[in-house]
């Protein structure tokens, strides 16, 4: 399973980076916990994209998994780092599972809008119920790890990279199994898939159900890390349309990219905000453009690029 | 040969659109190692045919029997799963993928069924037996090349390929031939007809050229208007006058 | 080659976070403060820019030693402070996020502003977690200091339940007739504790005035109130309550002018001070209009130094009166000054919170007691007043403004304002 | 009875204006597969560019009733300008890309857009309140309406008449409708496609500006308007079925009274009786109520 040269590079980088994290300074560390819980959705839309289906309503279990963990620790008053962030991902993956049995039927930009409006009905739910938050959402107390409350953010910062890696290692040969390998075959031929006897309606299930539980799983760690679940942030369409982009933005090629991709937007949100407050939305739009016309491949396709040079 | 029991039994099968009849009263019986030629002109039935016995059209009325399971009702997957596969007039492959990809995909939903679909796909068990089906169908050549930029012949016999792999006991060839050009034909056919003879396939295939269904079938299914006006060997079939007149009269 | 990439990549995030965090440590001379206020989206116009400007006149005067005595002192604690302006749209998880950024990333020595009631709640507990001194400026609910104790953060105004209760006081003085009142409001916490506020003190105060059942919670940002006006014009109650604020609230008033819902009901708009100076003669005559207190429009005429300095460098400087907002984020950043001033300037943000805990100053406009919260959160008194355009001067005037003491529409300390309303507002000293 | 009369026209009123918009985001879809983002952008455009010219016509002191003229003058230069700008510059060098390819673009153009809407015109909302004025108000119901607002339906009616008699009774309209049922179709026959598609995407726009232009004298102009527009429009098109003229008018009448229904009798589920709407469609009828017949591809 880690015999290829991925899985050895997503090993080693995420010790590496587990490592950094601790002599990191705060904000650093916070970026990656930000960009790492976030890119869990993003190798899920991945698996997806490869598949040929962009889904533009993925907030939907992001929000799920965020709220979870919302629920969990206002109504409950569960702390455990793991048992929110297996609520928000179990949760998340039923309702992908339910939805999916509608979703598989449709391909294209239907099944882009459809996933929109499957979020929107929760959206408006959570805006107009004050017992869920309405518009404000809920703060969200420091998740305690095996029972101990941590001093620091590090302890999580660490979960949440273990959780990456894994997440990427199991996404990574998923993708080499048989069935993981039916995303361009589908794309490319549901007609031969389906003559050459597999179901393309389970395959896409199967697809629609993981990047549920790893969207909710995303929401859970980025509610954890931020401290904070409001509607608007986590559930609302341009939080889907941000996630796509960072799907664009980092390309298909690789179980890395999303990591690589979302540590990217983070920081450009991070300095665009810093350095024009007036102009952060033209300066995503643009490299959204940008992205799209001239580097359709994200920018894993300049990594594998600059890589094939130097080696 | 003729005391076996069918291995393919049609029934009185009926396909109507609407007020349109695309086929009526078509019962053919076909046995284990026939090499069966379907002929007719453009918008005979033909085509309408395969895709009923593949699962892809629903017959109005009838029934197909495949070793005496009822087919009508089972879509695509399910028929392909009973054993019977097909290859498609416009070759249906992945065309972003490679030769040896779209062959080993094929290769593994075939094998890795149930559970073992997740298992890693590439197996040293699946890469030697692609391997052994490149050969086989003359396609070493193209091995990396992306279905996109191979021409048509190619991509045909990569088609068939991938519907054998499931070694299916029935395979349905829809115009095996049609945009290959006139020299290739030949050896094109000898190389599909040779490997499914190896495998001991039954054959029923769709065919306008004359010349390539008097060479490799030993019986010839006539199509006129949704109806079989002939069904006998392929020496008497071109000399009836029905054939001629509404079957190769009317090809162009 | 992919390690090799991924240690690059790891090197130049090293360096460049030396880079970044190495530039702040330097001596106090100057001190950085971050002032978030709404830059983009509805709430820009009538209240972020207002706000911007006001810390923005305010501290340049600080550091300029421009400001009249007592603050004529020079700086900060001595130091000059320079502004970090940031927008507060986006919702409160961005916030949260941003705030992370300020106090981590950018290092900034006070953060100062804040207009939303919803990104106050989020951040009230980062600031704890992260121990930065920040002064709310602007934002309403009493939950901030109810919910808590807080030992970083501040807020140097009156919360809404003094709006509401200010409100429902002075409908009872002037208008004693009135039969049953409704509302729209907002459905965040800023919409639901003003309706909830001054519904209860109404309940309290007006026993025989009967609460609509179909009030308004319009989502914030809407825009459209067409129905929700026709709602209230068929509702029997004769008073229509209203937190709205910024161009929500401008849009409605627009809105309900156009269809005469004020010629029939009484309107209150609890946040109306931003309104008169921008709608002119669009403003309907006999609203009763609140400024979150005694700011804006309400104490234009106020002739205190310090306050006719506030009015007239705002006026020379942006050619308009100083609304609301504008005050609010002046009082705020005086504040910090005198925080900085008797905690000095190198003081860390445990000896900055000791410094302005519990203090009383006198602000451009009004006099600041911070009593409630324990020594956090503000106490000054409420006003409201009713409109009128003045067709001589071409302008809104405010006829008939009644102040109330802090202490009289603001429960004690360390007492929950519903809890307070509920049990008759004990201890009220009018 | 005068409740009812308000709630179907509070529901009217409210249906005309998501039809405006909601028409030309159909339109656009229908015809050219493109679900367009930045039709919010060209709402928002429309009501900045007629309040600003309002505003800057009466300061001048020229006749509130140009206002009018202004309305429709700034719907058709934002659709002129900004449709042919964004259809020429980027979709058009999009349309061998993937479908949702596609629609990510617009999304990127669309918060572009916004952000270039607050350097054009600042971060103050402007009010152009001098047509609503003009037109006084009368009473309905047992309640005073303005008649402005009640213009709005009738601008709807004249907007789905036009529609219909475009696509129904014109040449134009049939080649409309032969590329809308299959673009392969339609180049067999000799249709010009990118023409038609730079013409449609121009016509939706227009419309898209009408909405924002029109509604403009009643609202507080101001940043972030484009954002809510588009959600609305789209639960519209999606209850209606996309690419259906038919489906966004049925679409927005049943919205617009639901919503009125609820502000009325039931004010908490205001914003969720939009989007339950949409939820019970898209179970049931998941390609919407009117979904145009789309042709076999095999």
């Amino acid at each position: 399973m880690l015999r290829d040269n991925t899985s050895k590079v997503v090993l080693i980088g995420g010790i590496l980076i587990i490592l950094f994290g601790a002599v990191a300074p705060n904000w650093i560390v916070n970026q990656l916990m930000f960009g790492f819980s976030r890119a869990l959705a993003i190798l899920g839309l991945l698996v997806l994209w490869r598949t040929g289906l962009v889904s533009f309503g993925h907030a939907f279990y992001f929000g799920l998994g965020a709220y979870t963990v919302a629920i969990l620790d206002i109504q409950l008053g569960v702390t455990d780092v793991f048992v929110r962030l297996l609520g928000g991902a179990c949760l998340a993956g039923l309702a992908g599972f339910l939805v999916g049995f509608i979703m598989r039927n449709y391909r294209d930009i239907f099944f882009a809008m459809l996933n929109t409006a499957i979020s929107m009905v929760l959206y408006g739910i959570i805006v107009k119920t004050e017992s869920l938050g309405s518009t404000d959402g809920f703060a969200i107390s420091l998740p305690t790890i095996f029972g101990v409350a941590p001093e620091t953010k590090y302890p999580l910062f660490v979960v949440i990279t273990t959780v990456a890696i894994v997440s990427a290692l199991l996404i990574n040969f998923y993708l080499k199994t048989t069935i993981g390998r039916l995303t361009t075959p589908i794309r490319d031929n549901e007609i031969r898939v389906e003559y050459l006897g597999f179901s393309v309606a389970h395959a896409i299930h199967l697809k629609y159900t993981m990047s549920a539980i790893l969207a909710g799983g995303a929401g859970a760690l980025m509610a954890m890390s931020l401290g904070q679940v409001d509607p608007d942030s986590m559930i609302n369409w341009t939080v889907s349309g941000e996630l796509v982009f960072i799907t664009i933005l980092s390309g298909p090629g690789n179980v890395i990219a999303p990591f690589i991709g979302s540590l990217v937007f983070e920081v450009l949100r991070t300095y665009a905000f810093e350095l024009a407050p007036h102009l952060w939305q033209l300066i995503v739009g643009g490299t959204f453009l940008t992205i799209i016309f001239f580097l359709p491949g994200g920018i894993w396709s300049l990594i594998s690029k600059l890589g094939r040079s130097t080696s | 040969m003729t005391e076996s029991k069918p291995i393919l039994e049609v029934r009185d099968l009926l396909k109507t659109f609407g007020a349109v009849v695309a086929a009526k009263d078509i019962n053919v019986d076909v046995r284990k190692g026939e090499i069966v030629g379907i002929i007719g002109a453009n918008g005979a039935g033909k085509t309408c045919f395969v895709n009923m016995v593949t699962g892809y059209l629903k017959p109005t009325s009838g029934s197909i029997a495949f070793d005496g399971v009822q087919l009508v009702g089972k879509g695509p997957r399910e028929v392909t799963h009973a054993g019977i596969s097909r290859s498609f007039q416009v070759s249906q492959v992945f065309h972003t993928m490679t030769v040896a990809e779209n062959l080993m995909i094929a290769l593994a939903i075939a094998k890795n069924r149930g559970f073992a679909a997740l298992r890693e796909m590439d197996s040293p068990d699946l890469l030697t037996r692609r391997d052994d089906v490149l050969t086989r169908y003359h396609l070493d050549s193209y091995k990396d090349m992306t279905v996109n930029v191979l021409s048509q012949g190619v991509r045909k016999l990569l088609d068939i390929a991938m519907a054998v792999v499931s070694e299916p006991r029935i395979l349905l060839l829809d115009e095996p031939t049609s945009g290959i050009s006139v020299e290739e034909k030949f050896g094109f056919m000898d190389v599909v007809i040779e490997a499914l003879r190896e495998d001991e396939v039954t054959v029923l295939f769709v065919e306008h050229d004359m010349e390539i269904v008097e060479r490799y079938v030993s019986r010839v299914l006539a199509f006129y208007q949704g109806e079989i006006i002939a069904d006998m060997s392929p020496k008497k079939a071109l000399a009836d006058a029905k054939v001629q007149e509404f079957v190769i009269g009317t090809r162009h | 080659m992919n390690r090799r990439f991924l240690t690059r990549a790891l090197g130049i995030a090293a360096v460049s976070s030396v880079a970044l965090t190495g530039g702040f440590a330097q001596a106090k001379d100057s001190i950085t403060i971050a002032v978030p206020s709404f830059l983009t989206g509805g709430a820009a116009g009538p209240f972020g820019i207002p706000a911007m400007n006001g810390a923005k006149m305010v501290t340049d005067a600080i550091n300029n030693g421009k400001l009249p005595a007592p603050y004529n002192a020079k700086g900060f604690g001595g130091a000059s402070a320079s502004l970090i302006e940031l927008d507060e749209g986006g919702g409160a998880t961005k916030q949260v996020a941003e705030y992370r950024n300020l106090v981590e990333k950018r290092n900034v020595d006070a953060i100062v502003g804040y207009i939303s009631s919803g990104n106050c709640q989020a951040l009230a507990p980062i600031a704890e977690e992260l121990k930065q001194f920040t002064i709310f400026a602007t934002c309403g609910t009493p939950r901030i200091f109810e919910e808590a104790p807080r030992k970083y953060v501040f807020r140097t105004m009156g919360h809404a339940t003094s709006d509401n209760v200010a409100a429902a006081m002075y409908v009872k003085e002037k208008f004693p007739n009135v039969k049953g009142y409704t509302g729209i409001n907002q459905n965040y916490a800023w919409g639901q504790d003003s309706w909830r506020d001054f519904d209860l003190t109404m309940k309290q105060i007006m026993p025989n005035t009967v609460a609509s059942d179909k009030t308004q919670f319009p989502k914030i940002f809407a825009g459209q109130y067409g129905s929700e006006i026709s709602a209230m014009s068929l509702d029997k109650a004769d008073l229509v309550h209203s937190s709205f604020w910024g161009g929500d609230l401008e849009a409605f008033i627009f809105q309900g002018a156009a269809r005469g819902l004020f010629k029939k009901k009484l309107g209150v708009v609890t946040v109306g001070g931003t309104a008169a100076y921008r709608l002119g003669k669009k403003l309907p005559d006999g609203l009763v209009l609140g400024a979150r207190g005694p700011y804006g429009i309400l104490v234009k005429d106020r002739d205190s130094v310090l306050n006719q300095w506030f009015v007239n460098t705002y006026k020379d400087i942006y050619g308009i009166y100083p609304s609301g907002p504008a005050y609010q984020y002046g009082q705020a950043i005086l504040a910090a000054k005198i925080a900085y001033d008797k905690a000095g300037s190198d003081a860390s943000d445990e000896q900055l919170a000791d410094a302005l805990r519990g203090v009383t100053f006198e602000s451009f406009s009004t006099t600041v007691e911070m009593k409630l919260g324990g020594g956090h959160q503000a106490a000054t008194e409420n006003g409201y007043g009713i409109t009128k355009y003045d067709s001589e001067a071409g302008e809104n005037v405010v006829t008939d403004v009644k102040f109330y003491p802090a202490s009289c529409v603001l429960p004690p300390d360390g007492v929950d304002s519903v809890e307070w309303i509920n049990g008759g507002m004990k201890g009220a000293k009018c | 009875m005068e409740t009812f009369l308000t709630i179907l026209l509070d529901g009217l009123q409210f249906s005309s204006y998501l039809f405006i918009v909601s028409a030309g985001l159909t339109i656009i879809f229908g015809v050219m597969k493109i679900l367009n983002v930045c039709h919010g952008s060209f709402y928002a455009w429309g009501a900045y560019t007629s309040a600003f010219f309002i505003g800057k016509f009466s300061e001048m002191g020229l006749p509130d009733g140009l206002g009018f003229v202004v309305i429709v003058a700034s719907a058709i230069i934002v659709g002129l300008v900004l449709g042919f700008l964004i259809e020429q510059l980027i979709l058009k060098h999009m349309y061998h890309r993937d479908e949702v390819l596609i629609v990510l673009a617009t999304f990127g153009l669309f918060l572009v857009l916004e952000d270039v809407i607050l350097i054009a015109f600042g971060t103050d909302p402007y009010f152009a309140y001098q047509p609503m004025a003009l037109l006084d108000s009368v009473e309905m119901g047992g309640i005073v309406r303005d008649v402005y607002g009640l213009t709005l339906i009738g601008v709807a009616a004249l907007v789905a008449a036009g529609c219909w008699f475009l696509l129904n009774k014109t040449k134009w309209g049939t080649i409309l409708k032969a590329v809308i049922f299959d673009r392969e179709m339609g180049i067999s026959m000799g249709i010009n496609v990118p023409f038609v598609y730079t013409l449609t995407f121009i016509g939706g726009a227009i419309l898209g500006g009408l909405g924002g232009a029109y509604i403009a004298p009643t609202i507080s102009v101001a940043p972030g308007l484009g954002t809510e527009v588009i959600v609305l429009s789209f639960a519209v098109v999606v209850v209606g079925g996309m690419g259906s003229i038919m489906g966004a008018a049925i679409g927005s009448v049943i919205i617009g009274l639901l919503r009125a229904l609820a502000v009325h009798e039931l004010p908490q589920v205001e914003l969720f009786v939009v989007f339950a709407v949409m939820a019970v469609v898209l179970v049931f009828r998941p390609e919407g109520l009117f979904a145009p017949a789309k042709p076999r591809k095999i």
